[in-house]
């Protein structure tokens, strides 16, 4: 059979950069469609602080955004960070409240620490309730964000946990608000836990069974993936990114309360879903969560700059903004 | 005798003001308790309209002698209160009062002052700065907003005061700071602040720390949590003063509701607090550093 | 024949005494099984019989309910799920097993990639999944996503991931069902290779020549329990149809029928183009089985999808019964009398997770309302005569369709089409997966159809399936109908000719 | 073939009580489990009139959930049921202040009518750009979510809508407070609307189609099925079901405002996946989700009328409950 060679050729088709890349490109055209947006309805939103302060704000839902993706990737949803960061932000503040250290910096070391410590074990918790118990992970992580949530409101006596020592305040406070060659803290930090999460889900092994747990459970498991064990580790590196949060957003207002980051999961939900990762799992962008996560902080803020808006329609703006956001992203993925 | 059941229905304690009156309400009762060991008062915390109008019909179904409520939003719950004043029930609202606020829907009404906590701030900015240009952060789209919008543009009226905007900080710090930052982007000069509520002023003074601007002259709050307060008696400059809205009027109201109903004292009618200005004056008494607001 | 065979060489694994039984109903009984090193070992059985059940124990992704695996001559238990490949035993599924968000390279190293200091060393995947690839004379982009393949580049990448393991012993589970013939010739001289290198492989296949040529022993399984195992070379592929089947088979196929000249055109297709067809005309006649035979890849399935509205039409018209069948409307298509069965039974044709009654009448629910509501027993009774007219054996009837054997997904699927009682039938692969006594069968179920006044499209890679079917066959290459062949002219070698691209003619 | 016979009659074997009635039974059990935690833990719990409150107030998101599990059956999901609430409400409660009626028995009708063509138009809103503009549920769902409650917002000024003529608001009353021999109306409501639900998803063609959809959109196509317009149907039905949760919410509270609703989609979405309908789409359990409907309100109903819990720590043994009452649910599943 001679016509071998000639099927063959067609086989070799690259798989299309159009088909693929322009699907990670999509957020940031939306992205600079609203920039272009901006523009024209203020000045002063061009302004480079503007921006910094808009990216910087971001910081929060970015980088449990970049969680986020870990857990979607493996077909998984968690809707409790929102109230963990109130939780661990609750524990770190008391915990540099009690004064069990003397000096300061290493207060603060250690804090940062039993931080990091707490949230990757929330993460664990939802990760074994959702595997272990076999419980979806929807409902499962509804029921710790009640947790999460009712013990902060416990520990806050439904009120606000405040930093008290001024001295540690100070000491802290650069991590929000200081900068580094001139580029705010929290971005540097937003910008070095993307590349980090990046490379996990790019360029290791564990990243690969993220996806492939995420696309078909039965695959992995026929693969020899431990399935069980890949999706509690998202989980766990969801706690870990609420952490990093939770580092940065504990130094801005120096204190929490019962309400802190409510509804935060949702936005991050969103951000991950804006950046072009689809919410059926297998597939992860991790930058297009960040740019996605900037969106959303920059629809905010593009609606305030405006001054034509009535303050009662915000809500309805925002909303057509990011459905005409998607529906430029898709536009322009069908197109190619 | 003695043996009553007091119910008590509070908003859940979503931001700073109502985890006040989470306070204040166990701690009176706890204090209704001591005195007459065999009264029952059970205080019962719901997020939203209609779960408060559940927790009040949950209340009703242990047989309730009295009912204290802080309704979220009092028109919606009208109905329920009205199920529970039908049965006989001595009913006290707190606060919050429906649109039609009378004998029927309640016996007793210890009324904070929303309209007057606008009032006081507006005239105060009139006072102190009669040009001022002024931005606005308002709290959530509920009935008790708008009233202290209202009450704040009545109490700058004639005046030179101009607003700038006024946008919803949902009464959540971090929300507050967010809207003050894009404020400080929008406006090159802003002399006052009224954010109505002391949870904001945290986010707002943030704000406007991290953008070192200097124009800005104070930030009006109210509620009176106890760090605002002791801002006020330390003669802070961005902080001169604070508009009493007590959370304590929930324990005040459960004291009178208590006496009506172990001791027959007659307390039907209303009951109105003021919106207190905190100043530097008489800031010592309004300061509880227990409390955790 | 080879005859290599390493005679009597060490048996490698075996199965004792295995049954199998899934919720309670027994589906494997006592059955016994040798694999000697380098042998390559036949499993045959009709449809349901249990071959893919015992390959599955064999190789730990199913435990036994009794009977023992005896691995070097111990008794082993096999770990679960793919993890015996660390023992050397690997598998290829009957049903595909692979993530469609992954690559070709992603997929063929998944569970175990390989690294430089905890990287991901892409560079050497992807040579390494070239040089597989290439070894198997296939030609997928090892770059390409899993998703934008077709069912034999699946396989293929299937195939590729089993043999580029260190593996003693390869199951093959009815490789080669969907793939072509060069393909498969390639595909049996690597296997050939390994054999002679000392790997064992077990290979389930309905197609008899294969077995014929490719297998050095036969085992056949009739209902869960063990026939037979003797030398291939002692055997023709007769006798292990009757083997199989427990009686003896008549001539396969029926005898041709061809319609009159004068009978009417019911469909018509007029320069169709979609993406890749390109002016695509054609007649068909009612009563009269046209074939569609081409390449791989060669647009004969794009085609029918676009008459069959499930592609956009880019211009071009089809006429049933002169009433033009509008673009891109698959109901619209099925209300014209069309109907269409999927050679993806897997993703397209079949819910996995719903039961037969559910499958059977998902496009013919009309035919089950009364007074807008679904009658049960209706379907129920839909149900008892499909089992009954396609032979669909399973074991349990609450089964779901993803745990039916492979042939009997692929009668459950022509069942589902045909209850909508098409009067124009196409069918793409009819037999795939399909044992040689159902086979025969389906043949003369198709055969009695056009009798009936039904006009069938059969669109198959199988060359005499093809011919001795039908009485008209086009011939695709490259999205073109590059001739239509009748009477005499329909023959294995004028078929490639055209397939090829040696020869071409004007659309009839 | 000499084996038909004997297969056929084995066919048609009657589907295993064990595999698939106990799965639809689980809920039920974790029901009873509450039932007796309930009545341990206050005498008045297993009152009628307790239970009959419990179960009349869970009306509301019980009715959104039989529409959620449309949506989800399909494979899709609606967040914007709880702003769609308090939207449709609004716009009832002003069209019936307009006064543009005279005759309060007709101007109720019509406002009812209204009500309901306003929900299935906000419905297919939801549906035509989940379908026609390509974008995931999640994100369409989440923009008109904000655009409803935005909508909302404007309307009421940021206050509340109440129902201002007396004669209407005792007319409706009843809608709510009423009952029929014995049984209140609300769950009379709950009862018929679900029985017709399961009607239509288990004893019709439509739903078979949404199943199908749900659980494999390719094979659903090739089955001649037109996917994008079951999958709008199950949002516009998500609508209809929202207004008849409305019809019932106004006569209740007489009034609504921009906070109305909100997170009710939460507890719709989790009393359908509690009910035992997987989010994942292709198989939908209506009796099972207002099981959940009322697992959920007793939950509630049950912290509230035990008097030893402190209510700061209400939300944790909320979450913790429903972890458990899903434990319990798969743990039967599992033994059968
Ligand atoms: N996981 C399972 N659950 C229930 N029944 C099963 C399962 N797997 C297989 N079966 C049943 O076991 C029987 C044998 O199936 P098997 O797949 O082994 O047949 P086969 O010989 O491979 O057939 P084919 O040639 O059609 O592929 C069938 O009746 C099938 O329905
Ligand atoms: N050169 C090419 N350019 C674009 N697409 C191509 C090319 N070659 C093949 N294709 C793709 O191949 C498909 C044709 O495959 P199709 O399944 O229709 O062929 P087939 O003859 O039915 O083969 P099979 O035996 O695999 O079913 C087209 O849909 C097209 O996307
Ligand atoms: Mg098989
Ligand atoms: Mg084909």
């Amino acid at each position: 059979m001679s016509v071998n060679e000639e099927t063959g050729e067609r086989g070799i088709r690259r798989r299309s950069w159009r088909d693929v890349d322009l699907r990670a490109v999509a957020p940031f055209a939306a992205l600079a469609l609203l920039l272009i947006v901006g523009a024209m309805v203020n000045p002063n939103f061009i302004g480079i602080t503007n921006l910094a302060n808009v990216a910087t704000r971001s910081a929060f839902i970015a980088i449990i955004a970049v969680g986020a993706t870990f857990v979607i990737s493996s077909g998984d949803l968690d809707l409790s960070v929102g109230s963990m960061v109130a939780f661990v932000a609750s524990l770190m503040i008391l915990f540099m409240n009690s004064g069990v250290i003397a000096d300061p910096a290493l207060m603060l070391t250690a804090a940062m620490a039993l931080a990091v410590a707490i949230g990757i074990a929330c993460g664990l918790a939802n990760g074994l309730i959702t595997t272990v118990g076999k419980i979806e992970p929807f409902i499962a992580t509804l029921g710790t964000m009640g947790i999460y949530r009712g013990l902060t409101t416990w520990l806050s006596q439904g009120g606000a946990i405040t930093l008290k020592s001024p001295e540690l305040q100070s000491m802290y406070r650069p991590a929000y608000f200081g900068n580094i060659f001139g580029l705010p803290f929290p971005i540097v930090v937003i910008l070095v836990v993307t590349a980090i999460a990046a490379f996990i889900l790019y360029r290791t092994r564990y990243g690969r069974h993220v996806v492939a747990v995420g696309s078909n459970r039965d695959v992995a498991r026929y693969s020899g993936i431990h399935v069980d064990r890949v999706r509690t580790i998202a989980f766990a590196i969801q706690g870990l990114c609420v952490a990093i949060a939770v580092l940065l957003y504990v130094p801005r207002l120096g204190s929490t309360s019962a309400t802190t980051g409510i509804l935060w999961e949702l936005q991050a939900i969103t951000a991950v879903v804006v950046g072009g990762t689809a919410l059926k799992g297998g597939a992860g962008r991790v930058w297009g969560t960040i740019c996605g996560a900037f969106i959303l902080e920059l629809v905010g803020n593009i609606m305030l700059l405006s001054n034509f808006i009535s303050e009662y329609l915000i809500g309805a703006i925002q909303g057509a903004i990011i459905i005409i956001a998607m529906l430029v992203q898709r536009s322009l993925v069908r197109k190619s | 005798q003695d043996a009553k059941t007091i119910g008590v229905s509070i908003p859940a304690a979503d931001h700073g003001w109502t985890a006040g009156v989470v306070y204040h309400a166990e701690r009176v009762a706890e204090q209704i308790r001591k005195e007459h060991p065999d009264a029952k008062v059970i205080v019962k915390t719901s997020p939203d309209p209609a779960s408060q109008a559940n927790a009040v019909q949950d209340l009703a179904v242990q047989g309730l002698d009295a009912l204290v409520i802080l309704p979220t939003d009092p028109d919606q719950l009208v109905n329920a209160i009205k199920e529970v004043k039908a049965a006989g029930t001595f009913v006290t609202i707190v606060d919050r009062a429906p649109s039609v606020n009378d004998a029927t829907v309640r016996d007793l009404y210890v009324a904070g002052n929303n309209p007057a906590l606008g009032q006081t701030a507006g005239e105060y900015i009139k006072a102190n700065t009669p040009d001022a240009e002024v931005v606005v952060i308002r709290g959530m789209p509920i009935p008790i907003d708008q009233q202290r919008q209202d009450g704040f543009d009545k109490g700058i009226a004639g005046s030179n005061v101009k607003v700038l905007d006024r946008q919803f900080g949902n009464w959540n710090r971090d929300d507050a700071f967010k809207v003050m930052q894009d404020y400080l982007t929008k406006y090159p000069k802003i002399d006052v602040v009224w954010c109505q509520d002391d949870d904001m002023a945290v986010g707002v003074l943030q704000a406007i720390d991290q953008a070192k601007r200097t124009d800005i002259q104070y930030v009006v709050a109210g509620a009176g949590s106890k760090d605002m307060i002791k801002k006020v008696m330390d003669g802070d400059k961005m902080i001169p003063v604070d508009v009493l809205y007590p959370p304590a009027m929930v324990g005040t109201a459960m004291e009178l509701t208590a006496a009506a109903v172990f001791n027959q004292v007659p307390v039907h009618g209303t009951y109105t607090l003021d919106a207190t200005l905190i100043t530097k004056e008489n800031a010592k008494n309004y300061y509880f550093p227990d409390s955790p607001f | 024949m080879e005859s290599e065979t390493v005679d009597g060489g060490a048996v490698v694994l075996s199965a004792r005494r295995i049954c199998k039984s899934f919720n309670g109903v027994q589906v494997l009984f006592s059955v016994n099984f040798d694999l000697r090193a380098g042998e390559i070992h036949a499993l045959m059985g009709e449809n349901g019989a249990g071959k893919s059940t015992l390959v599955k124990v064999m190789s730990g992704f199913e435990q036994p309910s009794s009977g023992e695996i005896v691995l070097d001559g111990k008794p082993v238990k096999l770990p679960a799920n793919g993890d015996a490949e660390a023992l050397g035993i690997v598998i290829i599924h009957q049903e595909f097993n692979l993530a469609e968000h992954l690559t070709v390279t992603e997929s063929l190293f998944l569970g175990r990639e390989m690294t430089r200091f905890g990287v991901l060393d892409r560079k050497r995947m992807r040579a390494e999944t070239r040089r597989v690839l290439d070894l198997l004379g296939s030609h997928v982009d090892e770059n390409a996503l899993i998703s934008t393949l077709s069912i034999a580049d699946k396989q293929m990448v299937e195939i590729a991931k089993a043999i580029s393991r260190d593996a003693r012993v390869v199951f093959m589970d009815e490789p080669t069902a969907v793939l072509s013939r060069e393909e498969t010739n390639f595909l049996f001289r690597q296997v050939r290779k390994l054999r002679d290198q000392g790997t064992s492989f077990v290979f389930v296949s309905h197609k008899l020549d294969e077995v014929m040529e490719l297998t050095d022993r036969v085992t056949v399984l009739r209902d869960g329990q063990w026939v037979k195992t003797s030398p291939t070379a002692i055997l023709d592929g007769e006798s292990i149809a009757q083997l199989m089947v427990g009686r003896e088979l008549s001539s396969l196929y029926p005898a041709k029928t061809e319609p009159d000249v004068d009978e009417e055109v019911v469909l018509r297709v007029n320069s169709v183009s979609t993406g890749y067809v390109k002016d695509a005309s054609f007649e068909v006649r009612k009563g009269e089985i046209i074939g569609f035979s081409g390449m791989i890849g060669s647009g004969r399935t794009e085609l029918m999808e676009a008459i069959m509205g499930l592609r956009s039409r880019a211009s071009g018209e089809v006429t049933v019964r002169g009433e033009v069948v509008p673009s891109g409307d698959a109901h619209a298509a099925n209300l014209h009398g069309l109907g269409y069965m999927t050679k993806d039974r897997k993703s397209k044709g079949l819910l996995l997770n719903s039961g037969m009654m559910a499958n059977l009448t998902l496009q013919s629910l009309d035919q089950h309302t009364r007074l807008g509501y679904l009658d049960p027993k209706s379907e129920a009774a839909a149900l008892a005569k499909a089992t009954r007219r396609f032979d669909i054996r399973v074991r349990d009837g609450n089964v779901v369709a993803g745990r039916m054997s492979g042939g009997n997904q692929q009668k459950l699927l022509l069942a589902k089409v045909m209850e909508t009682e098409p009067d124009i039938i196409i069918i793409d692969e009819p037999t795939r997966g399909i044992d040689v006594g159902t086979k025969q069968q389906i043949y003369h179920f198709i055969s009695a159809l056009a009798r009936d006044g039904r006009s069938i499209i059969v669109v198959s890679s199988e060359m005499p399936e093809i011919i001795g079917l039908c009485t008209r066959v086009a011939v695709m290459r490259e999205g073109r109908i590059v001739g239509v062949l009748e009477g005499e002219e329909i023959s294995e070698q004028e078929i490639m000719r055209y397939a090829a691209g040696l020869k071409r003619k004007a659309a009839a």
